[in-house]
């Protein structure tokens, strides 16, 4: 296999660059979108790289098309991606939605700008987390990733792919303006040594019979692609085992919401990412994501060298979120902050993790820039 | 190690790609950390322009300059708005021509090496928007922030294809001129 | 020297000034749409007290908003005419003009530029046409020719462009007309008339894009692609008898339709009168 | 023509455990997919390289009662899905089975910029002039005057002419009967599945329930009477003015023709894009 662009070697590129060759390297091979800044460099390098590499790229009329097309491409065999910023995003929530329920493994960047609507197209924010993890209708649950460095960029995004296929879900990775457009080392790695996971495809009959069942035991049902004879059916009504619509069946929509939602809250373990530094002794305790952290972690090695016992948890994954984990930090330290490029969305899934054991303190920021390390230390030494 | 390294001019001057090639050699040839970042003025063409460019042997955590060691001034109004942000005893390119008001005080506690780049970028090749490569000689010279053959391969990665000989000739020139003022202790 | 422009420019009267000089890049075709409006609205003698000029997203949503001097509506991404839709029902007596761009309104709006030329609702939209998405950096639009490059269809474009006007014209606007910015006097003529027909009414105006489309396709400087639009525009009259395949590449200028057709808000407004004398509603 | 007894069709490709259909009594829905399934059969099409892409709304709900693989998808975007279907595995046949509402309002855009591409799939679309799932609001097809729960006093909006639409949009093949007639029926949708690009047959259907009842037909012969009334074949339609096609629907072939579909355009693509970069001559 040739690929348009050196691997096995560092390389000095773009975050939104990192993710188109990531995808790449993941085994994407259908790629759709529609113009929008600051993610159209990763619709751009997919133009480039996806006839190459025997692949499609598609510029489909609008957002609510790009996602529907990746979903069909997926239900055909494709791993599947597509890539927008808050309008277009907001545009895709109803088909995010058929994608959570009809389960189906995909990949959606979301490249955070400053919003509500138009807003600031060229800068960053970090204010489309809550609508990542609540945006489309009714119960569910979804995977989000969220990368700090274009490395992390790249990485996450092949993690994307394996989690996607993996759990039979689609996965947003959020990004922001800043990371975007930041250009950055990223150890670009061979093939081989990239770890690949393929979705589980039926074994047998029985189980090509039962798309949405449980065969397996792990919540994660096998998915009969089409065109191999298995005759499925998917939709996104309420549907049993075999995929019949059942709209009006309480006990299956219960057990298929609850199946998709607890096919992610079983597997936490092995999803939730997250990192530390400092932590062990801290009393300060710094939780953020994203392009912030890296001030967090500047700061809290300003805040050590004034004698501040501080310390930092930097989220790698949004959802799902270990409550737990904050709450055991919230015991060991007296206070938390949270800074995020917003007026407050991280916030509230740490003020509910902390359970009143810790003060939790909002330091939001917006307006496109990300908060300076001063800014973080002088808001914890007063 | 840390080196944080401001490049500010106006659109179409090469501010960006400048500071791109900096960040390449580093990454790609000399196996450093380095992150490479932008901010334009609101108008595609003629703006401002800013980049910056941080150098570590060791992860970066906070990408963009905090105080820069070294900066590169383009014009009057890049100069005015960015000089008093580097750090004391900073190495400072300045543009003489583009460049007529000069804070005097203020680059007492700096070390300044003021030149008519697009002038000599002009004489050197004949073009004068080769300015841009010929300052990223200077500074690789002057400051050894990058080796010279790490520069060398990133000037040859990122130029147009054919103009790789007239891109080298004013890197070299570049490079002569950093040379004498590392020499001469500036 | 912009100040002098503005100083000796009758047209500037109906320009925010303030807000000058555009964002519009140098050689954009932009500024004759804007400039030929000005001039229509000037002509008919419009109070632009009168108007509401309403856009959605991209370069060419820019060229009446915010510079225009009139009450303007700047939306969302292809959205435009749904919007001025709602502004022309709560206002029948304004003229309500929609200026915004081939992606904007054909590529995400296209089903609403379908739908308002199918309900004919009395306002007008000037659809600038530069084949390219020039704010988001030069992709693939729904208009772009076939076989020209763009950042998205990197080797060459594969897909057939949309025929707007011929569209529209078919989903039942009452009037529809193409230009380019080549054709400035017919242009602003069109818009007169667009902007006294009752009902909807369409002039697409085909313009150029140096940075972004013309760079890459052989066509740097904007006076090359002023000749390329020349060079290839093609009467409605002669164009009729011309087969597809002669057609491919050229430009169709001219009016496709000026007709009369019942139009929305008044219908709406029938219908209400209708209504509410069967239920003896009415003058109370 | 020999026609198959409507039970070996049903046996052959309808999924028994999903019978009834939801589909009520009079709709002509399961004429046109009947017609559907004897053309996949004359042709010998085969079933496991087929798949069915429908939206919302009760067309919609066919793919659920037909034995292939089918995407039952989100209001209007069918076409857009069946995008990526095509794309990604261009040996399956794609059919989408779309309602008016589906196709035209919601949809209206997905569905003109398929055409444009030249994608590859057969449209079946039901035009029976309303939601019938939602409970009868009117659709843009909708002639003058007719009446649902959102047009109580009649609709005043003009109506859409789909098949019209779709030909300036340059679709391959474009056909429009009444589900009576199944001839021409049958053998449009051979004819539009025999080819690339993009095909579509439009049935004017009866929907007694939603819309018949609102306007004074009750069942479904009385619509049938109704539709004969207002079509017009197109030979007729040539030579009568404007003002007499008036609220009449043309019936007839409209397009036929061989422009060369997306796939075909996309591996033509990938071949140039190899040979721009040097990587094959």
């Amino acid at each position: 296999m040739r690929y348009p662009f050196p691997v096995g070697r560092s390389d000095f590129i773009q975050g939104d660059e990192a993710i188109a060759r990531a995808a790449i390297l993941a085994g994407c091979r259908f790629y759709a979108g529609y113009p929008i800044t600051p993610a159209s460099e990763i619709f751009e390098a997919m133009a480039l790289y996806m006839p190459l590499v025997d692949g499609v790229s598609i510029q489909m009329e609008d957002e609510i098309a790009s996602i529907a097309a990746i979903i069909g491409a997926s239900w055909a065999g494709a791993k599947a991606m597509t890539a927008t910023s808050g309008p277009g995003f907001s545009l895709m929530m109803e088909n995010l939605g058929y994608a959570i329920m009809t389960e189906t493994p995909l990949v959606l960047v979301d490249v955070q700008r400053g919003g509500p609507s138009t807003g600031q197209p060229t800068l960053a924010a970090q204010g489309d987390i809550m609508q990542a993890i609540w945006g489309t209708h009714g119960d569910h649950s979804l995977i989000v990733l969220s990368p700090a460095t274009v490395q992390e960029a790249f990485d996450f995004t092949i993690r994307a792919f394996n989690l996607a296929e993996k759990y039979r879900t689609p996965v947003v990775l959020l990004t922001d303006a800043e990371i975007a457009h930041m250009r950055e080392r990223v150890y670009i790695p061979n093939p081989e040594e990239v770890e690949i996971v393929n979705r589980k495809l039926p074994q047998n009959e029985e189980e090509a019979r039962l798309p949405f069942g449980d065969p397996h035991g792990d919540g994660v049902p096998p998915m009969p692609i089409f065109g191999k004879g298995y005759r499925t059916y998917v939709t996104g009504l309420t549907h049993d085992e075999r995929g019949r619509p059942k709209t009006v069946d309480a006990e299956v929509h219960e057990r298929l919401i609850r199946r998709i939602i607890e096919k992610l809250e079983r597997n936490k373990e092995n999803i939730i990412s997250y990192e530390t530094y400092a932590l062990d002794d801290a009393e300060i305790a710094i939780v953020s994501t994203g392009i912030v952290s890296r001030s967090a972690v500047r700061a809290v090695k300003i805040l050590r060298e004034k004698g501040v016992k501080a310390g930092l948890l930097k989220l790698n994954t949004l959802w799902p979120f270990d409550f737990n984990m904050i709450e055991e930090l919230a015991e060991q330290v007296k206070k938390i902050y949270v800074p995020e490029m917003n007026l407050g969305q991280l916030y509230h899934l740490v003020k509910e993790g902390a359970n009143g054991k810790a003060e939790v303190e909002l330091m939001p920021k917006i307006g496109g820039e990300v908060h300076t390390p001063m800014e973080i230390v002088e808001r914890v030494v007063g | 190690m840390r080196k944080e390294i401001l490049f500010s001019g106006f659109g179409g001057q090469g501010v960006i790609l400048a500071s791109v090639i900096l960040g390449r050699a580093a990454a790609v040839y000399e196996n450093l950390y380095a992150v490479q970042t932008q901010t334009y003025g609101p108008e595609s063409r003629g703006g401002a322009s800013k980049a910056e460019v941080v150098i570590s042997d060791e992860p970066i955590d906070y990408p963009k300059a905090l105080k820069p060691d070294c900066a590169v001034f383009f014009s009057q109004e890049a100069y005015n708005k960015y000089l008093r942000t580097v750090r004391e005893g900073a190495k400072v390119i300045v543009e003489s021509d583009l460049v007529p008001h000069r804070d005097e005080e203020f680059e007492k506690k700096l070390k300044v090496y003021a030149l008519p780049l697009t002038g000599i970028a002009e004489e050197t090749t004949g073009l004068s928007l080769t300015m841009n490569i010929l300052t990223l000689g200077v500074l690789t010279a002057w400051t050894e922030v990058v080796s010279r053959e790490a520069i060398e391969k990133a000037v040859l990665d990122a130029v147009p294809k054919g103009t790789e000989e007239i891109n080298l000739r004013a890197l070299h020139k570049g490079f002569e001129l950093g040379e004498k003022a590392r020499t001469e202790g500036l | 020297m912009a100040k002098e422009i503005y100083s000796t420019y009758p047209m500037v009267k109906y320009l925010r000034k303030e807000a000058l000089p555009t964002a519009l890049c140098p050689g954009c075709g932009g500024g004759t749409v804007l400039n030929a409006f000005a001039n229509a609205v000037d002509q008919l003698k419009i109070d632009p007290k009168d108007l509401v000029v309403v856009s959605g997203i991209g370069c060419s949503a820019w060229i009446a908003s915010p510079y225009f001097l009139a009450d303007t509506l700047h939306t969302t991404h292809g959205r435009a005419i749904a919007f001025a839709t709602g502004v022309k029902a709560g206002l029948p007596d304004k003229k309500v003009v929609v200026i915004s761009g081939d992606g904007d309104l054909a590529s995400i709006g296209g089903n609403h530029l379908l739908h308002a030329a199918r309900r004919n609702i009395d306002i007008t939209v000037i659809l600038v046409n530069n084949f390219i998405y020039g704010m988001t950096g030069g992709q693939v639009a729904p208009t772009t020719p076939f076989g020209a490059k763009t950042t998205t269809s990197p080797y060459r474009n594969i897909e057939h462009p949309l025929n707007i006007s011929e569209t529209i014209a078919a989903a039942g606007a009452s009037y529809v007309a193409r230009w380019t910015t080549a054709h400035v006097y017919q242009l602003i003529e069109s818009i007169k008339k667009a902007l006294q027909v009752k009902g909807f009414s369409l002039v697409e105006v085909v313009s150029q894009c140096p940075i972004q489309f013309g760079r890459r396709n052989q066509m740097k400087n904007p006076a090359e692609m002023l000749r390329w639009f020349l060079k290839n525009s093609v009467p409605v009259s002669k164009a009729k008898n011309m087969s597809p395949e002669e057609l491919e590449g050229k430009f169709v200028i001219g009016e496709f339709v000026s007709r009369q057709r019942p139009e929305f808000t008044e219908e709406i407004n029938k219908l209400i009168d209708e209504v509410q004398e069967n239920f003896g509603l009415k003058g109370e | 023509m020999y026609l198959k007894s409507a039970y070996e069709i049903r046996d052959k490709y309808l999924r028994k455990d999903m019978l009834p259909t939801i589909f009520c009594p009079g709709c002509g829905i399961g004429s046109a997919l009947q017609y559907t399934l004897r053309a996949i059969d004359d042709l010998g099409l085969n079933q496991d390289e087929i798949v069915w892409v429908s939206g919302i709304g009760c067309s919609s709900r066919v793919p659920g009662f037909v034995n292939f693989d089918g995407l039952h998808t989100t209001h209007g975007r069918a076409l857009a899905f069946a995008t990526g279907i095509k794309l990604a595995n261009p040996d399956l046949k794609i059919i989408a089975f779309m309602g008016d509402g589906d196709a035209a309002a919601i949809g209206g855009n997905h569905f003109i910029h398929a055409i444009r591409r030249n994608l590859d799939v057969t449209v079946i679309l039901i035009n029976n002039f309303t939601y019938g799932m939602t409970g009868g609001q009117v659709a843009p097809t909708a002639l003058k005057g007719l009446r649902g729960t959102t047009a109580p006093y009649g609709q005043f909006e003009n109506p859409f002419d789909i098949a019209d639409l779709a030909v300036s949009a340059g679709a391959n093949y474009v056909a429009r009967w009444s589900v009576f007639n199944y001839l021409q029926g049958i053998n449009s949708i051979k004819k539009a599945l025999s080819k690339e690009g993009f095909t579509l047959v439009e049935f004017l259907s009866p929907c007694p329930i939603s819309f018949g009842r609102r306007n004074r037909m009750k069942t479904s012969p009385e619509l049938l009477r109704w539709y004969q009334k207002i079509t017009v074949p197109l030979a007729k339609a040539k030579n009568m003015p404007p003002e007499e096609l008036e609220g009449k629907i043309v019936i007839g072939e409209f397009a036929d023709r061989d422009r060369p579909g997306l796939v075909r355009e996309y591996e033509a693509y990938k071949k140039r894009a190899k040979k721009m970069m040097g990587w094959e001559e």
